[in-house]
């Protein structure tokens, strides 16, 4: 065993046992959560376009595990994963996803609008690279309170090219905000390889660019997220200025429901379902930690009730009334 | 040879049949060809919808994946344009405008004056527009009327997969930046094209259906559910007159004028939030131009103030349709002057 | 008490007793602070035509120069609005929104909709509209009509200084985003300015000047060419009513549907290019609503379909004036319904 | 003498008189163009705005000698050096900034749009940043026509931040373009200073994130611009891909006329152009190269001529006619 292969072990043992089964529990929720949309998306009961999160768990529950509800993150059309992680309800967001009364956003958002401001869920996003620029805010209202909160933006390796994520590294690092670029590296931007997006291979000396220290972590493994995360997190805490974390993933399904990824080299997904789950991953080393695979069983059975629940009572909701169509445009008009 | 194809498939085949004539021709955007590179199959995406699918494997690296970086690259087409090498670029969706509308609004569209009437920029944003597919707030809107506000710009909107080829390729052959506005609630809808390439000439627009009692004003979406309407209203004995505009900017003001003038009765429809839309710009500038014609007060048909909602029934609540327009004709029917 | 200062001060003042007001408001911009670091003296800018001088000197880090990254910093004002710190961000020009437009348009105007109504977003976007000092093409625009037409957003355009006092107060406390559009052009105009606080509600037009011939509705720049006009009509025994909309968005439907009630004739006047402006919204609105109280064609005063020329005596030409009004109504009061 | 200093001693002796000389006319008539434009400024017979280059001649000069008209440049707002150095006719740059017939755009542009695409010039720019796309395209163009031509942008220290530009290295590396990002460091955005308005104290950190390889000169010597730029600009005629150069220069008046920059350090600019003053630093070298101050001065005497002769047309030149307003905005409409 490496040294640091040793030195991670010993981290994860001083992890307390709840931490690991809530991750574990949040992860298989994303993971079953998109399942679910996956199957369901070909009944047709499921509205609009989606963008799955499954292969990539690692990544939000990693980062999010370290975040309180004051803590804000901004998400991208792929957000999902970074809802759930964040704590945001399943039900609700599952009778958001179908449109419904009770959703989220009244059913008024959908799959690329999921937000949640108790919950520092600052939005999913639609437009790629927008969340950078709120989360620059969010990060500011931060630092001015002073209380050590901290903001995240995720991104995608396409994504974050956008002028908007580019300006927000700039800003962040010249304001010495406490914001986190997470760019989850899944080697796909719809079927645009990383290498054709991106004039880097490696978004460490893209933050060299903008002055903000930077490092990059096995995205399949939970642990080295959350370790990794967990440090770089604790500085912002203590008054740093921001940070980029890459996360190397990968992404189970197609870009979006509907995509047959046959751009893909063959096999390249199957091998990363059979070899690369970070679910899988996660498993292995929760019973290396003494966790009982009987425990994560439990888990797995309660998340499938509630996944099913969600779909359940998404499907016997009520559309929103018509009225809606006219209400929240603005506070007063 | 006239075949019944897709407004898809004539967009695509209008791209195609310039691309082989103009060997200069460059098409870019994200996932145009789609996965060059990735190690798969290529050429399988051809944009978010697949319009240009296929031309990768025809054209080879004139047709290019950009990055999702829609600054760079549509400014890279305004330059290389500038330049003299004419470039169609895709910006998906009209709702992410916002994030390259400088390149638009104060590059392309005032270059030419800017620098003294000389320049020219033969350059065609391909972009789509409009609700209809569970888009929700940020991938369904209808912004034509911003950039028919600009000038140096033109505004194309078809609403037939014929309109959509020949206006594709008359936008191609002209030397001035236009924006090529697809109604991707109508890719799927098929009609005769001719197979050899041909043009439609900016600036005219289409009397879809003649009719004698009210004149009905629209374009792009609003195109299909004004017919359907008119068919309405044949029924209950009011004869409309259905005109597409095909062009927003330049405006074939003289078919506007001249049908008013003779039905004396105004419809203008727009998928558009309503205010400062092209249902009021039509509406002003046919009430200032022929006002003594008028038997009734205009009417227009727009979607509500608010963004576009996502559940499926408020968004059919949001799009206007046949409905929408026959109540604003009885409304000009009952009115007098 | 009440003084006579300028438009520029009017809104200088107001900014200030916000700030004083509210320890959390937060100013940015590019050199709202000026020269913050430089080594020299601090608060010699406040922006490029100095309307937050001084407010460095009282405010402090409270009053922050933002890098020249319009998309960065007007979303982090968006970003820092939502999670509850109100700001006023300054786009020096609003020519300059095509680098910024996406967090107002998707983010600043849709957030509270997407997210199901309950999001507020206390935001102030200054910028400065309008012809008239000789910046060319990309520094005179009046694009109000693009925000206009986005719902979620209002739009705000002051003709005085008191006007200007009211309206930024009461942007400031509103709990939506704001578009507010400065005209450059009479920022060294005086008026009378009560110097404690006060608001101006939203959607409330001013009748600028009372008459019983025709309704001259406009705004912003356009106010005292409309006075003028009016003044120089009286002298001719027309007598105009002058509607300054104050507010784009929301607007006054009321004010203006009973001052054209009243006189049964509309000129519509706006500095922007002519297509899907406030004008051409106006006079739409109008007829449809009352088409049976015109007496006469409303007319439209628009600037011409060109980009902005730099020549002084092109851009004179350019920008319509008192002449231009006086013409329009000339011609509504020429023509019979 | 270092070795440093040596080798460009012998570099500089390497270059031809005429090219010296033709740099020196170059730079002078800039000098000379921007002073004369400050006194006018003061007569109320210039309208709108105006950014004057001076101080930053030999950036500008030391570039642009290695240009063909077939190589295209983007500028900036502050883009009469630029112009000057591209060959632009200088009665016709100045007929324009007066806004009367027969300049250069026939008085619609104005200062901040002076263009001759037949000189390979793309424009001055209103908007910060926003040339860099365009010239990208130029860029685009050059290598699709495979001539070795090449495309240049030139920022300042603050624009080079927006997203612009930062999308454009990144598109511009991704597709190997033949283009330089010229960095005109005069240590100002306006009245702020760089350190607020970039999160890097080199540009050529910045270059790094995008993968683009950099070099940094002093941009007050015109002739280590123009040995640093000549050897980049022959790589990219060579195929390989964009740089960027970061050249330190100063700006001698204030933003633009009007700004009285007391918000710098009291006697900075004093200091520049005493100390720093490009054209000085030029004689000089061109003295120990064995050109004579004679030959200078002949130039000097030329180009102040011009300057004046330029002026003078420009005052005497008719407005453009009223029906200009409405040509030129489309091919056909
Ligand atoms: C401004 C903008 N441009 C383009 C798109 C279309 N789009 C949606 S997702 C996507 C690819 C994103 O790739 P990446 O950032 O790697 O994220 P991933 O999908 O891999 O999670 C694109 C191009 C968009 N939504 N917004
Ligand atoms: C998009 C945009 N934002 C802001 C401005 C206003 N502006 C003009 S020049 C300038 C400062 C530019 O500084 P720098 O890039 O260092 O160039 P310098 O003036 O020093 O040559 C600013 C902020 C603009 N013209 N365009
Ligand atoms: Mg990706
Ligand atoms: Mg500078």
């Amino acid at each position: 065993m490496s040294h640091d292969k040793k030195e991670q072990h010993a981290y994860n043992a001083s992890i307390p046992h709840d931490t690991v089964l809530s991750a574990y529990r949040r992860m298989k929720t994303i993971r079953m959560f998109e399942d679910r949309l996956h199957e369901d998306f070909k009944t047709g009961n499921v509205p609009g376009f989606a963008h799955l999160y499954a292969g990539q768990e690692a990544t939000a529950v990693g980062i999010c595990s370290h975040l309180t509800d004051q803590d804000q993150i901004a998400s991208t059309h792929r957000g999902h994963g970074h809802c759930i992680a964040k704590g945001v309800g399943v039900v609700a967001m599952m009778k958001e996803i179908y449109g419904r009364q009770g959703g989220i956003c009244n059913g008024k958002g959908g799959s690329m609008h999921i937000a949640d401001l108790k919950k520092g869920m600052l939005g999913a996003n639609g437009i790629l690279g927008a969340g950078a620029p709120l989360a620059c805010g969010a990060a500011l209202a931060d630092k001015l309170a002073g209380q050590g909160h901290v903001a995240i933006v995720f991104g995608g390796d396409g994504g974050v090219n956008e002028g908007a994520v580019l300006e927000s590294m700039n800003l962040a690092s010249v304001w010495k905000l406490p914001l986190m670029f997470v760019v989850e590296q899944n080697g796909y931007a719809q079927s645009t390889p990383q290498q054709r997006t991106t004039s880097v291979s490696s978004y460490e000396d893209r933050a060299k660019g903008f002055g903000m220290p930077a490092a990059t972590v096995d995205g399949l493994d939970f642990f080295a997220v959350y370790k990794t995360a967990g440090a770089l997190i604790q500085k912002m805490r203590e008054g740093h200025g921001p940070v980029l974390l890459e996360c190397r993933t990968v992404r189970f399904y197609g870009h979006f429901e509907g995509d047959d990824q046959v751009y893909r080299p063959a096999g390249e997904v199957d091998d990363a379902r059979k070899n690369h789950d970070c679910l899988k991953l996660f498993a292995e080393s929760a019973r290396n930690m003494g966790i009982s695979q009987a425990e994560l069983d439990r888990i797995d059975h309660e998340v499938a009730e509630l996944i099913d629940r969600a779909v359940q009572e998404s499907l016997k909701a009520p559309h929103p009334a018509l009225s809606e169509l006219h209400d929240g445009v603005y506070v007063s008009y | 040879m006239t075949r019944h194809i897709t407004l898809k498939s004539a967009i695509n085949e209008a791209l195609d049949q310039e691309m082989a004539r103009d060997p200069k021709l460059l098409l870019f955007g994200q996932d145009t060809a789609g996965g060059v590179g990735a190690g798969g199959v290529a050429d399988t995406w051809g944009g978010v919808l697949g319009v240009t699918k296929g031309l990768y494997t025809k054209y080879g690296d004139r047709v290019i994946d950009a990055p999702p970086t829609e600054m760079a690259y549509v400014g890279a087409a305004v330059g290389a344009a500038l330049s003299g090498v004419p470039v169609v670029a895709e910006v998906p969706f009209i709702d992410f405008m916002g994030v390259c509308f400088d390149q638009l609004l104060n590059q392309a569209a005032k270059i030419r004056y800017m620098f003294g009437g000389t320049a020219e920029i033969p350059l065609v944003i391909r972009t789509m527009v409009g609700a209809g597919i569970n888009g929700a707030a940020q991938h369904s809107q209808m912004l034509t009327a911003m950039f028919t506000h600009i000038p140096g710009l033109k505004v194309v909107c078809p609403s037939t997969p014929h309109d959509a080829k020949g206006l594709m390729i008359e936008a191609i052959r002209d030397k001035d930046p236009v924006i090529f506005c697809e109604p991707k609630f109508l890719y799927e809808t098929s009609g005769a094209v001719p197979a050899d390439p041909y043009t439609i000439p900016f600036g005219q627009a289409r009397i879809a259906k003649e009719g004698r009692d009210v004149s009905i004003v629209t374009y792009g979406p609003m195109v299909p559910r004004a017919l359907e309407a008119a068919s309405q209203l044949e029924q209950k004995g009011i004869s409309a007159e259905v005109i597409d505009l095909r062009t927003l900017s330049p405006l074939d003001r003289t078919t506007v004028l001249k049908s008013v003038m003779k039905t004396g009765r105004l419809v203008a429809a727009d998928e558009a939030h309503p205010r400062c839309n092209i249902a009021t710009d039509i509406v002003a500038q046919v009430t200032e131009q022929c006002f003594t014609s008028l038997k009734a007060a205009p009417q227009m048909v727009s979607a509500p103030h608010t963004p576009v909602p996502f559940s499926p029934v408020l968004e059919k609540a949001y799009i206007p349709g046949a409905e929408q327009i026959i109540a604003a004709v009885s409304r000009t029917m009952a009115s007098h002057a």
